[in-house]
This record gives structure tokens, sequence and C-alpha cells, in this order.
């Protein structure tokens, strides 16, 4: 796919009108996975716009964000960068065989405390 | 019938070059009613005139068509010259067969034929015409001006210098307004007070001047020229003319624990008071809400205390009405509530605050005496972070904030970064900002200034996330130009909140019937070329109740709505223009859509009795057009459904023998 | 008053305090939780994703099983509720995914969104009312000083959860003034734990829950409340110095049914 | 016949407020930007005065194509008038979609005054739709004709 399809796929899953966007950077001083995060909630606005989407689905940023949804709820533009962040994640992860996590990575994350909630989570969240 | 002449003009070769007019003239000599036409090289000249006036004595004219320039060159000309002849002016129509005919027109057939037919129009809406009288309607010379800030002052000030009287009504006890909270203002750095409490003393003592303070405006009618405006003076409980401003009552009042609105609730006030020492006028006024007597019957020290005899518990609400032949309206902004921005931590923390505040904790007459002091602990702020754009330039679909830049947060807060670092050269102050929006005289500079000479760090990103830990601030913010998500445990957070119109201009834009914008800012008549006037004639606009507004734009616009009223004033008759709507009652069905659509509240109902056979009469609602307050816009003319209202001048068989006119090959 | 109860799939193993504290107190609250004969999890996350059906049906089902009884339904767990609202919103508010929704199901009757969803605490804030609460309090917490914890997916996305000030809650609050508990407020009762990310990087989770419980412990918290299971697994788990209850277990203890429980 | 078809001229009626487009029409004279003759103004305070009736007649009496030109959105010397044309506008033009009356034959078009160059590149181009779509013959009334 070129730079624009990639765009437009990514525009079309998120519903996310990323011209918006006034480059304040609110949705990064909000992001609490920030240091985790190669790649920051304004980047995704403006590389997405720029059609830079190869970059981030090879980054791993796409599987640090929370879905904390604070970048969402502070944009004062209403621009929602999490669902950009959702999209390109979605983009990876529906590849053939491209599924983050595997049943057999689980029992390593399990500790006797570990809630359900966390695995199905996690689950949507890095596999197809 | 009418007996009309034609006069096709040459205009040297404009028209004659590409237009036959000696054709046209013919041609139209033989429409039906024209007793006379003509050509000539020059219409507008004084020979082309007294052609015209000649003619019109000599065939005893009705009616005449001037084919030549567009109307909105020589119209006018035409109709004086009309008048002249003792035709009256609105029985002369133009067919502009220059610029929309010759002049876009290459081939003489073509551009003569186009003549013709705009000639032909021009005559069949003549046999239409009517002879109009404009209105006259005689003005009240004196003014109101609605808000005591600066832009008031200013605006009374000036008209008052021209002679005549101006009433100022304020709401609140004292004029001065949000300046008289301002410490220092940009970008000259003088104190606000220095510049602004002689004007408040200069309005006092014009004679001219009439000051409601502790008033607002309950009731409008009329129209320009003639509004009748009902003031309601607010019970005070202190006699006016007997205070003398001592103070002593103010000293004495037991009740000390109310918010002091002018310190914005950062230290208290008495139950009576005078919100500060230079206030205009100098009275004290008793709030309601926290008096003992008022509230109890039980107390009475201020009365006690007071060798004026000032005090009267008893005082009720008044109404005043008073005629005005002009209004202005100066009703001011104010800082929005942080309430739904707590990302910041504003209802969290003390030292979280906005701008307003930052200024109060600053000057010298504040709850700090001037000193920089943290509200919590009263201690001194080693790291202070400025937020801009705080609720302004926000999505309509982000739910909260505005969509409009506040336009003065940029300068205020380059201010009060530079005059922390000057005062207090240990503090480091941190300004996160989206853009630095400087565009005003030395504006640019002044910015410049502070980040060159004063060593402020403006950090280009914004703060998400304030969190009040111990004594301290833990501000999360972005740096984008380094890339950088940015801790600063700061002592003082300071927001600058977005500002919006004051509360009062929306029903009182509903009582002037001046139109708002979604933002409830008045709206101008027009956005370049008539910014002081509402589109409601009579109605002028000063200050930041049109748009987010600096003092020195402020000043300046309040000085052009003053220019504004005193030519309005100056006039003994207000001649009105006479194409303007009215409504046929015995087919008006009083049905109110047009009244819908009016912008000016031109359009008024009565009750009216109609004869009706058999000697019976009959009681109907119909419409009636005020002529002085009508602007000719022709809104009504289609929203009526029984065709009752019409336009003087373009009335709906005007137009449709036009088109009839035009179509007909 | 009758409403269809959704208590997922966490609350029938690790989190059964937070079922069976919730089913206690609203039985003695008069209220009738109706626990679905048959359910499926609620999705686990409500994907944002335009284009996606699939993970959004069991909450459809739902919802829809809900509206048939002519009940309101109510969820306890923070994902569940965030996931039952905002598949709701969209059914009730994207008209191309309610049809997708619709003609994927192939029912009989279409669903669009008209059950009215409520969160346990909005069940205690709008139907019982908080006023109302406090009378029925048996065992007033007094004198303990608790921090709510909100975390992210109860309030967020503002819009669509429609439960409190995203920025600024209290409802939290307001239950534990009710409960006669002393309310401590701190700034990041409304930031995120770390979520589901703690599988995959611990150290995200252990840093944010940190921070959270800094605060909290700094603003003089003894305990902290929340509704999420996930929240109370990252703090417990990062060793958060405050000790974390689910809001239903001190509503219980309020109302003095905690003991029952014990005996 | 192919002679005949040159020879059609559309008959276009234009209405102008006063303040914005009768203005740029203006303005279009004085810098010579040329649109055919065909196009005939009509002058009236402000687009919101065009009663639909007006354009319904113009039809009648053998107009093959009306457009109707205000002050741009916001810029209206009336403030709203222009608002309540575009409403109408917008009601009007459906009805004579109904009817069967091509969409090309009707146009509204917000001209400032100092867009005389918009006012005559959007005569030419209306101009030329009128004259593609041929003379209107569904609303014109024989009745009407000499």
């Amino acid at each position: 796919m070129t730079n624009e399809q990639l765009k437009q796929e990514i525009l079309r899953i998120s519903n996310v009108n990323v011209t918006k966007c006034m480059k304040c950077g609110k949705c990064t001083a909000s992001c609490p996975a920030y240091d985790e995060m190669e790649y920051h909630p304004h980047q995704f606005v403006s590389m997405v716009n720029n059609g830079d989407i190869q970059p981030l689905l090879n980054s791993e940023s796409i599987y640090r964000c929370l879905s904390c949804f604070a970048c969402m709820e502070r944009c004062p533009r209403g621009v929602e960068p999490a669902k950009l962040v959702e999209a390109v994640r979605l983009m990876a992860v529906r590849k053939q065989g491209a599924n983050r996590m595997k049943a057999e990575d689980v029992p390593c994350m399990l500790d006797e405390n570990t809630p359900g909630q966390l695995l199905v989570s996690a689950f949507r969240k890095y596999s197809k | 019938m009418q007996r009309i002449g034609v006069f096709v003009c040459w205009c040297g070769s404009n028209i004659a070059g590409t237009v036959d007019v000696h054709a046209v003239a013919e041609a139209l000599k033989n429409e039906s009613g024209v007793v006379f036409s003509t050509d000539y090289q020059y219409m507008c000249s004084q020979a082309g005139q007294d052609i015209i006036k000649n003619a019109i004595a000599e065939h005893k004219l009705t009616g005449i068509v001037v084919c030549s320039c567009s109307p909105r060159m020589h119209e006018a000309t035409f109709r004086k010259t009309a008048a002249a002849a003792g035709l009256n002016p609105y029985m002369v129509e133009i067919a502009n067969i220059r610029e929309q005919c010759s002049w876009v027109h290459k081939d003489m057939l073509s551009g003569t034929e186009k003549a013709v037919i705009l000639g032909r129009a021009a005559i069949a809406k003549v046999h239409l015409n009517a002879p109009l009288t404009p209105g006259q309607s005689p003005v009240a010379k004196r003014a109101l001006v609605i808000g005591g800030g600066i832009a008031g002052i200013q605006t009374a000030l000036d008209i008052a210098d021209a002679g005549f009287p101006v009433d100022i009504v304020e709401t609140k006890p004292t004029i001065g307004g949000k300046m008289a909270q301002l410490d220092k203002t940009f970008p000259t750095l003088d104190c606000a007070a220095c510049i602004l409490t002689p004007k408040m003393v200069d309005a006092a003592q014009n004679e001219l001047i009439k000051i409601y303070s502790y008033s607002e405006v309950s009731q409008v009618s009329g129209y320009v020229g003639n509004f009748d405006v009902t003031i309601k003076r607010r019970a005070r409980y202190v006699k006016e003319d007997l205070c003398t401003g001592c103070g002593l009552c103010t000293e004495k009042c037991p009740q000390k624990k109310v918010p002091n609105e002018f310190n914005l609730g950062m230290d208290n006030r008495r139950a009576i008071y005078i919100p500060f020492a230079q206030a205009v006028p100098k009275i004290a006024t008793i709030d309601p809400d926290y008096c003992t007597m008022l509230k109890t019957g039980k107390c009475g020290i201020c009365s006690k205390v007071c060798t004026a005899g000032a005090i009267d518990y008893t005082a009720k609400d008044e109404y005043i009405t008073e005629k005005y032949g002009a209004i202005v309206v100066a009703t001011g902004y104010n800082p929005i509530s942080m309430e739904k921005f707590d990302e910041f931590a504003y209802s969290q923390s003390k030292d979280v605050i906005t701008s307003l505040e930052f200024e109060r904790l600053t000057n010298a007459a504040g709850p700090t005496a001037g000193k920089l002091l943290r509200p919590s602990d009263g201690e001194h702020p080693h790291k202070i972070v400025f937020v801009q754009c705080v609720g302004s330039r926000c999505d309509s679909c982000a739910e909260k904030g505005k969509e409009y830049c506040s336009k003065i947060c940029c300068m205020y807060t380059a201010k009060h970064a530079m005059l922390t670092r000057d005062k207090y050269p240990d503090t480091e102050v941190y300004v996160f900002y989206i853009d630095v929006r400087t565009p005003g005289k030395a504006f640019d500079e002044f910015y410049r200034r502070a980040v060159e000479e004063y060593g402020v760090h403006y950090v280009k990103g914004m703060v998400g996330k304030v969190v009040p830990q111990g004594k301290k601030l833990m501000v999360q913010a972005s740096d984008l130009i380094d890339g950088k998500q940015l801790h600063i445990d700061a002592d003082l957070v300071v927001l600058a909140a977005a500002i919006e119109p004051d509360k009062s201009a929306r029903p009182l834009a509903t009582m002037l019937t001046a139109s708002m914008d979604t933002n409830d800012f008045f709206t101008e008549a027009h956005p370049k070329l008539r910014p002081v006037e509402s589109p409601t004639a009579g109605v002028f606009l000063s200050g930041a109740c049109q748009g987010p507004k600096d003092i020195p734009e402020t000043v300046s616009q309040a000085s052009a709505a003053a220019a504004k009223v005193i030519g309005l004033l100056c006039k003994d008759h207000l001649t009105g223009n006479p194409c303007v709507a009215s409504a046929n009652e015995m087919l008006c069905s009083g049905c109110s859509q047009c009244a819908n659509v009016c912008p000016y509240g031109a359009i008024t109902y009565s009750e009216k009795e109609f004869r009706m056979p058999n000697r019976t009469t009959l009681m109907r609602r119909v419409a009636s057009v005020n002529p002085a307050v009508c602007q000719g816009c022709g809104a009504c003319t289609v929203a009526c459904p029984s065709g009752a209202m019409d336009l003087n001048g373009f009335k709906n068989n005007q137009i449709m023998a036009e088109v009839d006119a035009i179509c007909r090959n | 008053m009758k409403v269809t109860y959704f208590p997922g799939c966490t609350l029938k193993n690790k989190a059964r305090d937070l079922d069976e504290y919730a089913r206690k107190s609203a039985e003695a609250l008069g209220i009738t939780l109706e626990e679905p004969e048959t359910w499926q999890c609620c999705g686990g996350v409500f994907t944002t994703a335009n284009d996606e059906v699939a993970t959004k049906l069991s909450s459809v089902r739902l919802l829809k099983a809900a509206a048939e009884a002519g009940q309101p339904l109510v969820t306890v767990c923070s994902a569940c509720h965030n996931v039952v609202k905002q598949t709701n919103y969209a059914m009730a508010n994207d008209p191309t995914f309610a049809d997708r929704v619709n003609r994927y199901m192939a029912e009989k009757t279409l669903y669009t969104g008209d059950t009215k969803v409520y969160h346990y605490l909005e069940l205690l804030r709008d139907v019982v009312g908080f006023e109302n609460l406090a009378k029925a309090v048996k065992k007033p917490l007094t004198g303990k000083k608790i921090g709510a914890y909100y975390g992210c997916l109860l309030l967020r996305p503002g819009k669509v959860m429609g439960m409190d000030d995203p920025e600024n809650p209290r409802i939290i609050e307001d239950l534990i003034r009710a409960l006669g508990g002393e309310v401590v407020t701190y700034a990041r009762r409304n930031e995120c734990c770390g979520g589901y990310v703690s599988a995959e990087s611990p150290a995200l989770a252990k840093k944010n829950s940190n921070l959270i419980a800094e605060n909290a412990a700094s603003a003089g918290a003894e305990l902290l409340v929340t509704a999420c299971p996930l929240c109370k697994y990252n703090l417990e788990k990062n060793g958060s110095s405050v000790p974390v209850v689910y809001f239903t277990e001190l509503l219980a203890e309020a109302l003095g049914l905690k003991e029952d429980a014990n005996d | 016949m192919s002679e005949l078809k040159q020879e059609y001229k559309p008959l276009i009626v234009a209405f102008c407020c006063n303040w914005c487009s009768y203005a740029g029409a203006d303005l279009a004279g004085s810098n010579r930007l040329a649109y055919p003759a065909d196009v005939k103004i009509i002058r009236v305070p402000c687009s919101c005065r065009v009663n639909p009736m007006f354009i319904l007649r113009a039809f009648q009496r053998g107009a093959d194509g009306v457009i109707l030109c205000g002050c741009h959105p916001g810029d209206c010397h009336y403030t709203t008038g222009n608002y309540y044309t575009r409403r109408r506008m917008s009601m009007l033009f459906s009805m004579l979609d109904y009817l069967g009356i091509e969409r090309e034959r009707t146009r509204v078009e917000w001209v400032s005054a100092a867009e005389g160059a918009k006012f005559a590149a959007t005569m030419n181009d209306f101009a030329k739709k009128v004259a593609s779509l041929g003379p209107n013959k569904r609303l014109e009334d024989l009745r009407c004709k000499p």
C-alpha cells in the first residue's frame, strides 16, 4: 500500500479528523505511558496526517498505549489520538500470524491474583 | 398612466462605444407611457441635468428613466435633479448600461439589444413607482452607556466632551471594571490604577455625566433617537447623597467573613463595603446576603457609627425611566470558570490560580499588598508555571472551552512572567504555549524581552496534568521542540483562562434587539466597515462585549463608538430611508412570521378595529412597521404568507414587472 | 426495583468480593439484581475501531436481553461498564454501526441502543440517592480517611460515559461521605494504573501504580476504594502503601452486612 | 438546423443584492471582464428580498436560467438576510428538482463587492451550463408569449 492508502485506511478505521489538530501537545503531556513510547500521541496525529504509517506499524509504541483515553479527554480540539493508536495496532495485528500475544505466553504472566479481566483485555488488544 | 421620460447617456464613448445610444433612445420611445426620449453625451453634467429638468417641465413627466452608469454612481445625482425640477426623487430609475452592459460586452449588436431590454425593465418599474417621502423623527440628545469599565468610561467622556449628556449604568457599586483590578498594563508597564483612576474621577466630576452605579437596565423600548430605558437602581441601603465615603462603617461592621469579589475571593471584606480606595462613586454599599441587620434585624452598628446618617435599612429597589437618543453597550468580559478544566487542579489547590487572580496577587492594593506569595501558605514561590490557552481555541466537539482565541493572554502572560523575573530574579518562570500571538504595536518586542532579557523559559507544549503533592504542584507537560515530557515541581501554577462576554449581555441583547454571535459577543453592523455599530440602529458597541480586546484596542473602539454617537446626537431629526417595508392591514393575518425574520425588531403588532358588513366591527391583530427602525432588507416580504408585507421602492409588482420586461422578447 | 445485573467474568472468580457485596447491598437497599440466565463476556475492551463489529456483539446481546426484560442494565466492574456503555452509545448514535450489528445478528427485533445502562455507583446516586443511602447506613465509617480511585475506564471518554466530570469526579467521594467516611481528594485519582499493559510491561504498571499510591498517601488517604479488579490488582501487586478495597465492600460494611458475610 | 442551434441564446435573469453582488457586477464592468449579454441583472436590496415567486415568474415568462447572488455568509449588510436566502432557495430548488427542472438552471452564488472576477467567471460558467441545457420548456407558459 502507498503511504496515502495507508493513511486513508487508518482514517477509515479510526474515524479521526487529524486536520483538527493545532499541535499543542496536550495529548503527549497527558500520556501516562510516555516514557515507554517511541512515538507519542501528538506524533501519531502528525505522522498519520503525513502518511508516515510504516514507522508506527513497526514501533513498539502501539503496544504500550494504555487505552486510558486521557489524550482523548484532554484534547482541546477533539482529535482523539488514542483512536489512531488503536487503528495502527489493529492494522498490525490483523495481518496473518501477526498476533502479539499467544496462548502459550499466558502461564508466565499469571500470578495467583491475576484477574481474568487482564487476560481478556490483553488478548483483545494484542491478538486477533 | 405615468408620463415617462427616457434619457440615454453616452458617457463619452464609454457607453456609446459599444451601445448604439440613438437606437436605444428610439427603441424606448415606443414603450408604453414614454412621452419623451433622448440621448446626450454626459447626462450627469450640468447640461445633461438641464435637459432632464427641462423635459420634466415641458412634458409634464411623472417618472424618468436614465440609461447610464451604475445607480451606485449617479442615482443620487439624478434624484436631486428630479427633485430640483419638482419631481419626487423616488420617481427616478436607472438602467445600468455601462458597468453591466457596454463595459462587459464587445459587440454593438448584442450590447444595444441588452441596453434596450434593461431600459425596458426600468420603464416597467417606473410605471409602478409611487412618490416616497422619507420619514423624520426627533433625536433625544442624551446617550446611555451600559457598563462602566474602561470602555464605558472612555465612551462617556468623549460624548460628554462634545457637549452631550451621558448616563453610565454599572452593575457594581463602582465604575472601573476589570482594568481597576489589573496591576500593570502591557506593553509599557504603566500601572493600571495610575492611568485609570484619573479617568474615573473625570467621569464623576463631569457635569454632563451621570453615573448610576449598583444599577442595571431592566427595560428598553423605542428606536434610534428615541429609546425609553428603565433603569433599576438596586437598593444599596446607603443614601448616596449623604454618604461621605469616610469608610468608618466598613471598619466597624462585625461581619468580617464576606469573600471580597474585588480580590476574587482571595481575602475577605465586611458586609458593608467600599470595593476599593479609589472607587467612584466612593459610597458604601451593604451586601444584603451577608448583613446581619438585614437578615435578622439585629445589629445596626453601621447606622450607629455613621455620623452622616446615611444608612437606610429600609431602602428598596427603585426604577427610573429616561429617554435616550443612542445606547452604547460596554458590558465587557469575564474569565471563564475553570471548573471543567480540573486536570490543572484549580479546584484542588489554592496555588493553582487564574491570571486575573495573579494580577491581584501582584497588585499593591491586593490581598498580599503586592508581594507575590502563595495563597496556600503565604510563602514566596520559587518556580512558577504559566499555562496559556486554557479554554481558548477549543473545538466545538470538545464540549468545553471556547472556539476563539482570547487574544489578550499571550501578552499579559509575558507581562506576568517579566514582572515576576524583574521583582524576584530567584524565581524560575515557565510559560507553556501553543503559539505566541503578539500582533500589536511594540507587542512582539515586549514578548522577546521577556525571553531574552528576563530569561523566562518559553516552552512550546502544553500542560497535561497538575498534581498537588505535599507543598508542591507536580506539573506534567510536553516540550514539543525537545521531544520530552517534562515534570516540573512548581510552587504556583497560573492559568490563562479564556475570556467570555459578561452574562448580562445576552438578556441585554434581547432587550435591545441587537444581534449576538454564537459566543454571545455582540455582532457589529459590518465586520470591517462598521465595527462599532450594532445592526440595530442607535445601538453602538464598545470594548470586549464585541470580541476579546486589550486596553489600547478597547479605548480606540470606545472613542470610535463615541464619535458615532456624537454624529447621531448632533442631528435634530433623523431622516429615514423611505424604502422600508409596510404592511397592508387588510391582508395581514397577524401571524408574526415577518417579526420572526426581522433582524431589527422593526415590526410590532397591535389589535385594530376593522369595519365589517352590516355595521359590525372586528378586532384583528395586524403588523405595523416602524419606518425609523426598518432598514429595508425585505426579508419580511418573502416570509409573509399572505402577501401583506411589501417593500417600498422594491415592491413585489415592481420586481415582477422588471422580470416580465426582461423576459419579453 | 428490578434491574438486569451483569457481573462479568472477573467477578465470578478473582473479584468475588466485588460481586458478593454488590448483591447483598442491593438487596438491603430494596433493589433486585436479576442476573441473566446466560451471558457472555462483555468483550473485555471496547475497540474504538469503526469497522469492528464481532468483538462488540456480546455486549449488544446483553443490552438487548435487558431491553427485552424491560429493565435497566447494571454493571459493577469498570471495564465491563466501559465496554457496555461505549457499545450502547455506538448503537444509539452510529446508525451505520447499528445497522451492521443488527444485520449480523439477524434477530427478529432490532436493537438501537435504548437500554439504560447504570454503573452500580450511578444506581446508588441516581436511583437510591445518596441522602437515602446515608439514612440506611448502620455502621458509619467514621474517622476513616478514604481516597477514591477512579482509574480511567469509569470516566472516560467523558462524553460517552456521562457519569461524572472526567477531570474532577465526585461520585465515589459522595458515596464515601454518605457512608460516613472522611474523603481524601488527590489529583491522580483519574490517572491510569497501567491496565492490561502490565501483561507486557510490568514496569510501566509499577511506575503508574506507585505514582497513584504515593499521591494518595501524601494526601493522607488510609484506604483506597475502586470499582475495577484490574486497578486493585495493579495497585496491590506493585506494593501500594495504602490498602485497596472495592467500593461494594465498603458499602456492605457501612450497611452492616459485612459481619453477616463472615459469619 | 445546426445553424439554428448555434443561434440559440439563453435568457438568464440574475438577481443581485445591492451591497455586495451588484457592486461586484459593477466591478466586473470597471475591470472590463466580459460575460455574455444574455445575463440581465435585477437589483434588489438584499438577496432575501427575492421571493421564490420571482424566480418561478421568470421561468414562466421564458427565462432559461435564474441566478441569485448575495453577500458571503456572515457578511450580509442586513446581518442575516443571506441565511434566509440560503434556506428558502434550497427549499425552492428541491421543489424545482421535483418538478423536473434541471438543477443547473438555478444557482445561488455569494459574490462580494470585491469579487468582480468571480462575478464574471460565475456568469460565464452559468451561461455556458444553461446554454448546454437548451431552452426551458417545462415551466414556460406559452400564453405569456406575445
